[in-house]
């Protein structure tokens, strides 16, 4: 078992040119950040099934439309905490009501098999469906965006280096992961195991202080004055506006459908 | 008047032996000085004194025909003399190309429009339009290396201080680099381990052992072996 | 340990938002421009280090490290956990988006109480000393954040109970192995570079 | 019956072209082999594919005797192949000198106590007994390369494949490490750009170029400018 594998997948996506985008990537950065916590807020608030449903399939529209790659981003989306997972198992055990089966004395409710799955429809449909409009956007645009959405400067310059230094330390980290690996290294329920990595990422934590001691030298030398511009200005085009609107539109019917739904 | 006259500089990192122990340097305009010396010599620590980022423990430090002190001192010598750091990850820390050029000009007081301005003159001197708009840490080394300078260029320094400017570019990026640096009018001190790129760029070659910068003797075969 | 949309209440889902708010609030108030470099290659590190996985007897554990975040970052770790738990979620699809209040509470709240009770302990000492208080730290962090994702669960309702109570169980190994880390990255940063939990001590604008 | 043996081997990185595409190579006991290529000709690649860092796309590795195509094969070759990386960063992590050379030697399930007796041996042997307990970190370039070496020795591998050993090293120490090489027994790959480390130590040398290993013409001054 070697961290190298699972580490070297997870690069934050890149734009790059030639990097295939749908009509979706060409919207406004803002009105898809709006839409997905839009949506999210209205799935998380509805309960029965068809609508949730109808989440779902929208939220797998809009992934055909972002043109991520679908087995591995249905793979991330159905890949849940293993703690919330657990939780969603025992659910139908610990929910009290009309008994399906019993295992060992403890009986399996249909209730709880309904609660479970309720929150496994919401879950998905609303990760799948930001995935699908703020995942396809460059990391650095997300930071402009949401600095343009009125998100404290502070947060949107730390969102900025995190996101700008990630690559730098995750190659450095599997550089000194394949040094490791030479000298035989193999990880294993161990003291060894345990200490090497916490030596490694405490290592990382002193090269990173030394780092940012050069960038603030960088800074320094370019003017630095306590302020970091952002340039980046957005302007919303009749696509944003109508796409914004049908989207909108989308999420009243999940609503109109929720309430009809609680009157039956 | 000479563009810098540091006159037996010393200093030592906390805890650690002393690094430069007397070093003279001059610097005229149009001088392109190349330094060269051992790895751990204290290049990059002479670079980072001659603006002010390090502060001796002994000698002056005298720029633009004026000794240079306190911190104040500095802030103008670091505008008018522009520090290409060794790693261009450490230098490159806005977002995107052009917001990294931006970043000088409008520290110095620039609107944002003339700092757009500066940068689409900037990247088109060098060439590199196409970098624009471009996520910086998605650049190659090569392309870093060419941003970096010209984010240094956008303040339009009257001195160039290069810190192993050809580290991580293959001979096609540097062959583009000693163009470039070549067409420049400015005053250069070049730390390089390259004896090529020095014969090349250099008026003069300085090398710094012990402690102190000495003129080498005349370039011989042995010395295009210095690792 | 990360809660997805869905699962919790309304108030609960709310009370975490308005908490994580309140914490970037004081987090960003010590995060004056000239520490924002420094917090956010520490905020990546800490990033890169949640990727790492390491090995649990036949299985595999992540890594949350918010132990050793607070220790080095102090209230400053509310908002660069944050950004990280902003980023995980938008781009791998771990967590959530009406969650992402309660979440980076869970994680970010034990690491500043860590940070704040022990780092002067910390830095105390021998480093063998201060690794031991560091392991300390990074068992505490976990079971905080255990506790609390259990009680933002039984808050929501009932049935969530029990489950809870097991799963802090089932989490005592990750603490071992947390605090194990923990101490070791401790021991070696006392040796290496002690400044390294001083760079957010008093930084105020 | 060669140590190494690598015919016929393909490779590249993902979204990149080849690097590698056809590099024969034997390495026999004894032997001392230079390999000498342009920054990004695929030295290291190479040095990596030989330990299974990497794994070819096509071409098959031969190690002491035997086939290797898994992981699994590896784990032998990595004992006995002590692979010293070009950046000595990438290899030292551990707070003290001695804690980094005991890794190796815990790794392939030595006692704590023998670990230690290791250390002092290799430290004693490379008359480095002075830095046992020094902190890695703030080591010179030089002290760390030459470390480095220990944390390999400590392994006792009958194979020494070094990374451009002279990278970090000023004159001094180098020829202190020319010195320990040429005492010790094992055969070894040398990446190096220095001609004249080179001569001193190799036993004959190959150029990477093209993907391709090859017999360099007799060397010349002119080869001493590869950048
Ligand atoms: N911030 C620091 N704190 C302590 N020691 C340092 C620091 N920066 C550099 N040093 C040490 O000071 C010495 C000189 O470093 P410097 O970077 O100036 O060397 P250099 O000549 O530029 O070397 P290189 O060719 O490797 O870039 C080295 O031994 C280095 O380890
Ligand atoms: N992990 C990687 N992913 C993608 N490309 C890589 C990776 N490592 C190296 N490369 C590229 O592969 C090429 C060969 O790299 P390699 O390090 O083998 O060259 P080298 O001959 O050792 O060069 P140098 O003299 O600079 O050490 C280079 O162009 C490099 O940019
Ligand atoms: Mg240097
Ligand atoms: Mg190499």
């Amino acid at each position: 078992m070697s961290g190298i594998p699972t580490i070297t997948g997870t690069a934050l996506p890149s734009n790059a040119p030639g990097h295939q985008t749908g009509w979706l990537a060409q919207l406004d950065p803002r009105a898809r950040i709006l839409c997905a916590v839009g949506f999210a807020v209205t799935v998380v608030t509805c309960d029965s099934f068809g609508t949730l449903v109808a989440a779902v399939a929208i939220a797998l529209a809009l992934l055909v439309a972002s043109r991520l790659p679908p087995r591995q981003t249905l793979r991330r989306m159905v890949a849940m905490d293993s703690f919330i997972l657990f939780m969603l198992i025992l659910l139908p055990f610990t929910v009290p009501g009309e008994p399906i089966l019993t295992i060992w004395g403890i009986s399996a409710s249909w209730e709880g098999l309904a609660q479970a799955t309720r929150i496994a429809l919401k879950a998905n449909a609303v990760i799948l469906a930001l995935m699908a409009l703020v995942g396809t956007m460059e990391p650095v645009v997300l930071g402009h965006a949401l600095h343009s959405l009125r998100v404290p400067a502070g947060l949107v310059h730390l969102l900025m280096f995190t996101v700008r230094y990630i690559e730098v330390l995750r190659q450095e980290y599997m550089r000194l992961r394949l040094a490791m690996k030479a000298r035989g290294f193999r990880p294993s329920t161990c003291w060894h195991t345990y200490r090497s990595v916490g030596y490694l990422l405490g290592m990382m934590l002193v090269r990173s202080v030394e780092r940012s001691e050069r960038i603030m030298d960088a800074m320094k030398c370019r003017g630095f004055t306590g302020h970091i511009p952002l340039m980046k200005r957005f302007c919303l085009s009749q696509n944003d506006i109508v796409f914004a609107a049908l989207f909108s539109l989308l999420i009243v019917t999940l609503l109109v459908g929720e309430a009809l739904h609680a009157a039956v | 008047m000479p563009l810098f006259e540091l006159s037996d500089i010393h200093f030592g990192y906390p805890h650690r032996p002393p690094i430069l122990a007397g070093a003279d340097m001059v610097l005229d305009a149009g001088e392109r000085v190349c330094v060269t010396g051992h790895n751990g010599a204290g290049k990059s620590t002479l670079l980072r004194i001659m603006v002010g980022l390090l502060r001796p423990t002994g000698g002056t430090v005298a720029a633009f025909g004026q000794s240079r002190r306190e911190e104040a001192d500095f802030h103008d010598v670091r505008r008018r003399a522009g520090l290409v750091f060794q790693d261009p990850d450490d230098q490159l820390f806005c977002p995107t190309v052009a917001e990294d050029i931006a970043f000088g000009p409008l520290n110095l007081g620039a609107s944002r429009a003339s700092a757009i301005e500066i940068v689409d003159s900037v990247l088109t001197r060098l060439d590199l339009m196409h970098l624009r708009d471009r996520v910086t840490h998605r650049l190659s080394g090569g392309e870093k290396r060419l941003v970096t300078l010209a984010t240094v260029l956008a303040m339009e320094p009257d001195v160039l201080l290069l810190d192993e400017p050809t580290n991580a570019l293959d001979e096609e990026n540097e062959a583009r680099l000693v163009e470039v640096l070549d067409a420049l009018p400015q005053a250069m001190v070049i730390v390089s381990h390259d004896p090529h790129f020095r014969r090349r760029l250099g008026t003069r070659s300085l090398r710094l052992k012990e402690g102190i910068l000495t003129q080498p003797a005349p370039p011989k075969c042995r010395n295009a072996s210095v690792p | 340990m990360h809660v997805v949309d869905g699962a919790l209440s309304n108030p609960v889902v709310i009370g975490g938002a308005v908490l994580t708010l309140g914490g970037l609030a004081l987090g960003l108030r010590r995060l004056p421009m000239e520490k924002i470099p420094v917090a956010g290659v520490l905020s990546a590190t800490f990033f890169v280090a949640s990727l790492v996985h390491v090995p649990i007897g036949p299985s595999s554990v992540h890594l949350i490290m918010n132990g050793l975040a607070g220790l080095v970052l102090g209230w400053a770790a509310f908002p660069a956990l944050f950004v990280g738990l902003l980023l995980q979620a938008v781009f791998f699809g771990f967590g959530g988006v009406t969650v992402l209040g309660v979440n980076t509470f869970n994680i970010a709240m034990p690491a500043v109480i860590v940070g704040v009770i022990l780092r002067r302990l910390v830095l105390s000492g021998t480093p063998a000393t201060g690794a031991i208080w560091g392991a300390i730290g990074g068992a505490m962090a976990i079971a905080l954040t255990t506790i609390f994702v259990a009680l933002s669960l039984a808050l929501t309702g009932e049935e969530f109970f029990a489950p809870a109570k097991l799963v802090f169980f089932a989490h005592i190994p990750v603490m071992v192995i947390e605090a194990l880390l923990t101490g070791a990255a401790v021991y070696l940063a006392r040796q290496v570079k002690p400044e390294l939990f001083d760079v957010f001590e008093g930084a105020r604008s």
